[in-house]
């Protein structure tokens, strides 16, 4: 299982948890499991979200590996100027 | 229409057009004689990307007249480097890396030779405030003014 | 891609060789937008809104239609339905639907024979409009009577009562705040605002569209990001990807502004309308009214501080206006607002509101200037009340390697420390101030991206390369590519030519934006570089009849390598380029990524300002910039940036604004009235760079172009605040408001 | 719309009183085409005035200076002779825009435009002068106080147009300066304006004092600076100066600033130029 730590304005979709956990090795797994797990994320994840692992933040990046032990927040998709 | 003819220098070349009362020079040469260095920013005078010379008087192209320039001299970007040899100050802007877009820096080149025409010697405050009708939003201004400092001790110098 | 380990001694990264469009640029010779014309061409001009809000009833183009000369109108329904919530805005943005929904908002286009037709056709399109309410004003949108703009953008999941116009909620941080606030010292809590502006590029919009009966396209403009471009015209046209090739001009300036369409797909539907190339270029009244400025913003900041000047908690509230749409900046400006920080209890938390005016669009790290601006003023507020020396303070706070940030995740290896260092020793942090001056400090972040990104390098017959990238030059990236390529290869710069390919010809890529070219263009064209190099090997492996993991490859040569070595010639790559037929056929290289690890980055801003105390007229001194750069690959460029950035936030906080009056009109539509900073308004900008490189780049490269506009808000306010010994916590500080302040 | 370039004054005349439509002159075209981009005016005819020769000269007259209605910024300010006798005027004209916008601006254009903000006019007030304009029943002369009446109207009837300004002799121990308030350091409108000329005696007490407003109503103000005569323009002097100029503004809130503002600035600035002029004029308090 990885935790994911969940932004404020997300925690109505996870029952205010700021912390979920998920069964994934990837990227990609933990959006799905999101999204399986709490349907109110997939509008969110739809319209855009990024993930940082341990440090460094991936827009969309499928095969990235998770680990148990690794950092993962869900983070909005990010733009620039 | 009522196209009026008009007969004039630009860059030392004799050029002839056709244009209608309202056009302004920057149309003129950017849409018939195809000098697209001269930029239109605002075509209010606010900016001086389409800045040109006229009879050496530093303008801006946008707020001028195709009309007016019958029988005088025009000078755009385009006549600045003699040949392949560029001006000093095309040197020094390319030095100093004084750009990062370049769509001000014809504009910019224009102003600061009138300016070391007239001001061979300037103060940094003078060159800034002579250039302070040619808006960069890029750079900051800070290479700008050290490359035109640069040339104008260069040419003295030469 | 990590950071090559061993550590290398560069030839070429970190010199400062002239730009290869240098000479283009400096001649007049370098087309851009509004530069390009086609044989037929038509000018395309737009009808625009007179009102802020007003239901659309009718349109009657018949008479404009019936004019000479003119080609084709279009509206609304020209356009196929955009896909997603996201691009139905954008379109909508573009032309009106059923209402227009701010002051300038395109309603219908005209193309003609000339410009001068376009413009009387315009005048003779019939728009019936039903007048609404309108609201501008972030407090006004929220109140439970404000005109609602699109019921349907209200923010999905918003608790009960929220206000209709609301669209983007936010909430960042961790920790327990109240205990946080119980062990400070002193708690000042404190409102600020700050007004919209805009990116101020100097080449308005511009672009030249031509579709041919057959249904394929062409497309000219000045973009940020030429595929962005093509897939959001495609969509909004219904056309397949392939069918559109967009070619990206010179861009004079974007700073974000040009990372989204405006006139790109309505000078489109008028070409396939008309049959001809459309010309299309705003005026610089159009880019003011209806391209995409920042939002505005209020923000209530509470931060809690030990006498030893330790945050011990710290809560940021922001709202913002991002136009008539939705907008998730604020994200961003919640998640930058605290993020210099190593903070046990924080929370920034806020929410967008839709108003009357144009979409916002994305400037130069958005959302992080006015989020971080309240919270370095404070923090200033707090070490004056304190008796603490800012920079002390900041680097007691500094987040550093191993720091939870106030948005989540963990940093890596990060500058900010060393840059507040630089800060402290610097010579203008030592310098004394005169009567009236004072010297403001700030902190800055911002993430930077990598994204997708695609590069191909063909090696020719004499020994050049071809570089062929997709992300326009804003502002001297073929000179840093081609020092990369040079350097990877082992080749003069001057070997090296770069162009920016238009959609066609190489993979997608990202736009130019979120400070992400030097660092993932470079990351890919110094893999493309030793794709070639790889293949070079082979070949000359084939040669020599050795194993190619025989051959090494060093300074722009093919060595035999181990027991080999010294066996054979070293064959440099113009003798492998010029038997390449020989050999197996011509020599490229390529790659193709979406790169991460772009490297968070953080800069130092000091500001000395004197302000007249009589009429509240305010000048900048001395201006220092520190910033973390990772490498500099082309320092030159790099101190560009800095200074750029510097200067834009400089103008942000003096004087520019949008100036709405009561009736919902744009009052300041040009550069005389909209006041960005010019020659003689600022002083040389210093620029420090440091290097602290990024492990996720072969070279250590972080991206530099968009913190720098993030410090100079604070600095700027604090500077004015010391020299008054008053604090001002409104933007811009332009003189009425100084000195009604110093007037109390 | 027609262009028309006259090379007589009498030409000139003759075309702007025939045109029925909307006919404007023609000299420097900073403000009129910038108007007709902005689409704020659409002119039938435009009369470009450079090409009459006279318009294009500067002569001393009578102690003073005559100023052809053509004359650019720029012109003006590489002239010696108009800086050393008004140099309040002349620096007053050289605020007016850009290096660019001097190469074309002109002082009869910025009187004409008739906008209270527009730099050159309280200056050219307060040197007391006179505008020759010519028009179908002939040359008249008109002080330059006397042109704008309101933000964009004149005085000038149909057919007229102003050829020369005249800047008269000024006795000795007098000079001028003129400040504006802008937020930034160039390329701004007025926010408020001051011009002040100042005469003195042997004595070097202030013998005559005009001062004169810019951007602070709908047109030019005149303040009675009374307070300053008899004085060595000493702080209690400047401050009644400030005072009475704070009290003559009857500004505006606008884009460009506020009323509180210009009221307050305005004064500061007389009382700044005030001292400016009073160093000019040689006399040392």
């Amino acid at each position: 299982m990885v935790k994911v730590t969940i932004w404020g304005s997300l925690r109505a979709a996870t029952d205010g948890a700021a912390e979920v956990e998920v069964e994934a090795q990837n990227f990609k797994q933990v959006m799905s499991e999101l999204e399986r797990n709490y349907p109110g994320l997939q509008a969110q994840i739809a319209a855009g979200a990024s993930l940082a692992i341990d440090g460094k933040i991936y827009r969309e990046a499928w095969f990235t590996p998770v680990y148990p032990d690794s950092e993962v927040v869900l983070m909005p998709f990010m733009v620039g100027g | 229409m009522n196209k009026i003819h008009v007969t004039t220098t630009v860059n030392g070349d004799p050029v002839e057009y056709l244009c209608e009362p309202q056009e302004t020079l920057l149309d003129v040469l950017r849409n018939q004689l195809r000098l697209t260095g001269a930029k239109e920013g605002c075509g209010t005078g606010d900016c001086g990307a389409c800045s040109v010379t006229l009879n050496g008087r530093l303008v801006c192209s946008c707020l001028v007249l195709a009309a007016e320039a019958g029988g005088q001299e025009v000078a755009t970007v385009e006549g600045i480097a003699d040949g392949d040899n560029l001006h000093i100050l095309q040197k020094k802007i390319l030095e100093h890396a004084a750009l990062q877009c370049g769509v001000c820096t014809p504009g910019i080149l224009v102003a600061a030779k009138a300016l070391l025409e007239k001001h061979p010697d300037p103060t940094e405050v003078e060159a800034r405030y002579w250039l302070a009708g040619n808006l960069c939003r890029c750079t900051g201004y800070d290479k700008i003014i050290t490359a035109v400092m640069d040339a104008a001790a260069e040419m003295r110098g030469a | 891609m990590a950071l090559d380990t061993e550590k290398r001694e560069f030839k070429i990264i970190g010199t400062r060789p002239l730009r290869p469009d240098g000479i283009d640029k400096v001649t007049g010779r370098a087309l851009y937008g509004a530069d390009m014309v086609a044989p037929g061409m038509l000018e395309g001009k737009i009808l625009r809104s007179p009102h802020a809000h007003a239901r659309i009833v009718s349109i009657d183009a018949s008479a404009a239609l019936a004019l000479q000369g003119v080609k084709a109108v279009v509206t609304a329904s020209d356009f196929s339905e955009a896909k997603g919530e996201l691009m139905q805005n954008i379109l909508e943005n573009c032309m009106a639907q059923d209402k227009a929904l701010y002051h300038g908002h395109a309603v219908a286009a005209v193309a003609a024979t000339s410009e001068t037709i376009a413009k009387q056709a315009l005048k003779l399109i019939k728009v019936d409009y039903e007048v609404l309410p309108h609201v501008t004003e972030i407090e006004d949108a929220v109140k439970p009577d404000a005109p609602v703009l699109r019921p349907d953008r209200r923010a999905k999941g918003a608790p009960e009562g929220t206000p209709a116009n609301i669209t983007n909620l936010s909430n960042f941080g961790h920790g327990d705040l109240e205990a946080g606030f119980a062990k400070a010292d002193l708690i000042i809590e404190r409102s600020f605002r700050t007004e919209s502006t805009h990116q101020g590029y100097i080449e308005p919009h511009a672009c030249l569209a031509s579709m041919g009966p057959d249904g394929k396209a062409d497309l000219w403009c000045c973009t940020q990001g030429h595929y962005a471009v093509r897939d959001m015209c495609a969509s909004f046209l219904g056309m397949s990807l392939s069918q559109l090739r967009v070619t990206a001009s010179e861009i004079g300036g974007g700073f974000g502004g040009k990372t989204v369409v405006f006139i790109e797909p309505v000078a489109l539907a008028l070409s396939r309308k008309a049959g001809k190339p459309v010309k299309m270029a705003m005026t610089r009244e159009e880019v003011f009214k209806a391209s995409g400025p920042t939002p505005s913003s209020l923000a209530d900041i509470k931060i809690g501080m030990t006498k030893g000047g330790k945050i011990t908690a710290a809560h940021a509230k922001l709202r913002f206006q991002g136009g008539a749409f939705p907008s998730g900046t604020i994200d961003l400006g919640a998640m930058c607002a605290f993020a210099a920080y190593d903070l046990e209890a924080v929370r920034a938390e806020g929410f967008n509101v839709m108003t009357n005016r144009p979409r916002e669009a994305a400037y130069r790290a958005p959302g992080a200037p006015i989020g971080v601006y309240p919270v370095e003023a404070l923090i200033d507020e707090l070490c004056i009340e304190l008796g603490l020396d800012p920079l002390d303070v900041r680097l007691l706070n500094a987040a550093d390697k191993g720091t939870k940030s106030s948005y989540g995740p963990t940093f890596e290896a990060i500058g900010l420390k060393a840059t507040l260092e630089a800060a402290k020793a610097h010579r203008h942090y030592n310098t004394p101030l005169g009567p009236n001056q004072g010297r403001g400090v700030s902190c800055g972040f911002w993430f930077n991206f990598g994204g997708s990104t695609s590069v191909s390098m063909s090696v020719n017959d004499d020994g050049t390369v071809a570089v062929t990238e997709g992300n326009p030059d804003i502002g001297g990236s073929r000179a840093s590519v081609g020092m990369m390529a040079a350097e990877e290869l082992g080749i003069p710069y001057e070997n090296i030519r770069t162009i920016v390919a238009d959609t066609n010809s190489i993979g997608f890529n990202d736009p130019t934006h979120g400070s992400r070219v030097t660092f993932s263009v470079g990351l890919a064209t110094i893999e493309a570089a030793r794709d070639a190099i790889k293949k070079m090997c082979t070949r000359v492996a084939k040669i020599w009849d050795i194993d190619p993991d025989a051959v090494m490859w060093e300074d722009g040569h093919a060595r035999p390598a181990g027991e080999n070595a010294g066996n054979y010639e070293p064959m440099s790559l113009a003798e492998i380029a010029a038997i390449a037929s020989k050999t197996g056929g011509p020599i490229a290289g390529h790659y193709e990524v979406n790169a991460d690890s772009a490297g968070v980055s953080f800069g130092v801003h000091l500001a000395d300002i004197e302000v007249d105390p009589e009429t509240g007229f305010s000048t900048v001194l001395r201006y220092t910039v520190f910033q973390d750069a990772g490498k500099a690959i082309h320092p030159a460029y790099v101190e560009g940036q800095m200074q750029g950035g510097a200067a834009q936030g400089i103008g942000w906080a003096m004087n520019e604004e949008y100036i709405y009056g009561k009736d919902g009109l744009l009052q300041n539509a040009g550069f005389l009235d909209y006041r960005i900073p010019v020659a003689s308004d600022l002083p040389p900008i210093e620029a420090v760079i440091l290097e602290i490189p990024n492990p996720g780049h072969p070279y250590g490269v972080r991206g530099v172009g968009e913190t720098a506009i993030v410090p100079p808000l604070a600095a700027v306010s604090n500077a004015v605040s010391r020299a008054i010994g008053k604090r001002m916590r409104a933007l811009p500080m332009s003189p009425p408001k100084i000195l009604k302040v110093i007037k109390g | 719309m027609q262009y028309a370039a006259p090379k007589s004054v009498q030409d000139a005349v003759e075309l702007l009183a025939g045109e029925a439509g909307v006919a404007h002159v023609l000299a420097g075209g900073t403000d009129v085409l910038v108007q007709m981009k902005m689409g704020m005016v659409e002119p039938d005819l435009l009369v470009d005035i450079k090409h009459i020769t006279r318009l294009k000269d500067i002569t001393a007259e009578a102690g003073g200076f005559r100023i052809g209605a053509a004359v650019s910024g720029a012109e003006l300010g590489e002239h010696a002779g108009v800086g050393t006798l008004w140099p309040g005027v002349v620096e007053a004209v050289e605020l007016i825009g850009s290096t660019q916008v001097q190469g074309r601006a002109t002082m009869a254009g910025n009187l004409c435009n008739a906008s209270p903000a527009g730099d050159s006019v309280p200056a050219m007030a307060a040197a007391g002068a006179v505008a020759r304009i010519a028009g179908p029943d002939g040359t008249r002369d008109c002080l330059v106080a006397d042109i704008p009446t309101a933000p964009g109207r004149t005085s000038l009837g149909n057919g007229e147009f102003i050829t020369s300004i005249f800047l008269p002799a000024r006795p000795e121990n007098a000079s001028d300066a003129y400040l504006r308030f802008i937020p930034r350091t160039e390329m701004d409108i007025a926010v408020a304006s001051a011009a002040v000329s100042l005469e003195f005696d042997t004595e070097g007490k202030c013998s005559a004092a005009t001062v004169i407003l810019g951007a602070v109503g709908p047109t030019i103000l005149n303040v009675n600076a009374d307070c300053l005569l008899g004085t060595t323009l000493d702080d209690a002097a400047l401050e009644a100066l400030a005072a009475a100029c704070s009290a003559t503004a009857i500004p505006i809130d606008d884009k460009r600033g506020t009323a509180e503002f210009r009221k307050d600035v305005v004064g500061v600035l007389a009382k700044r130029a005030a001292k400016i002029a009073q160093t000019r004029a040689g006399v040392t308090s």
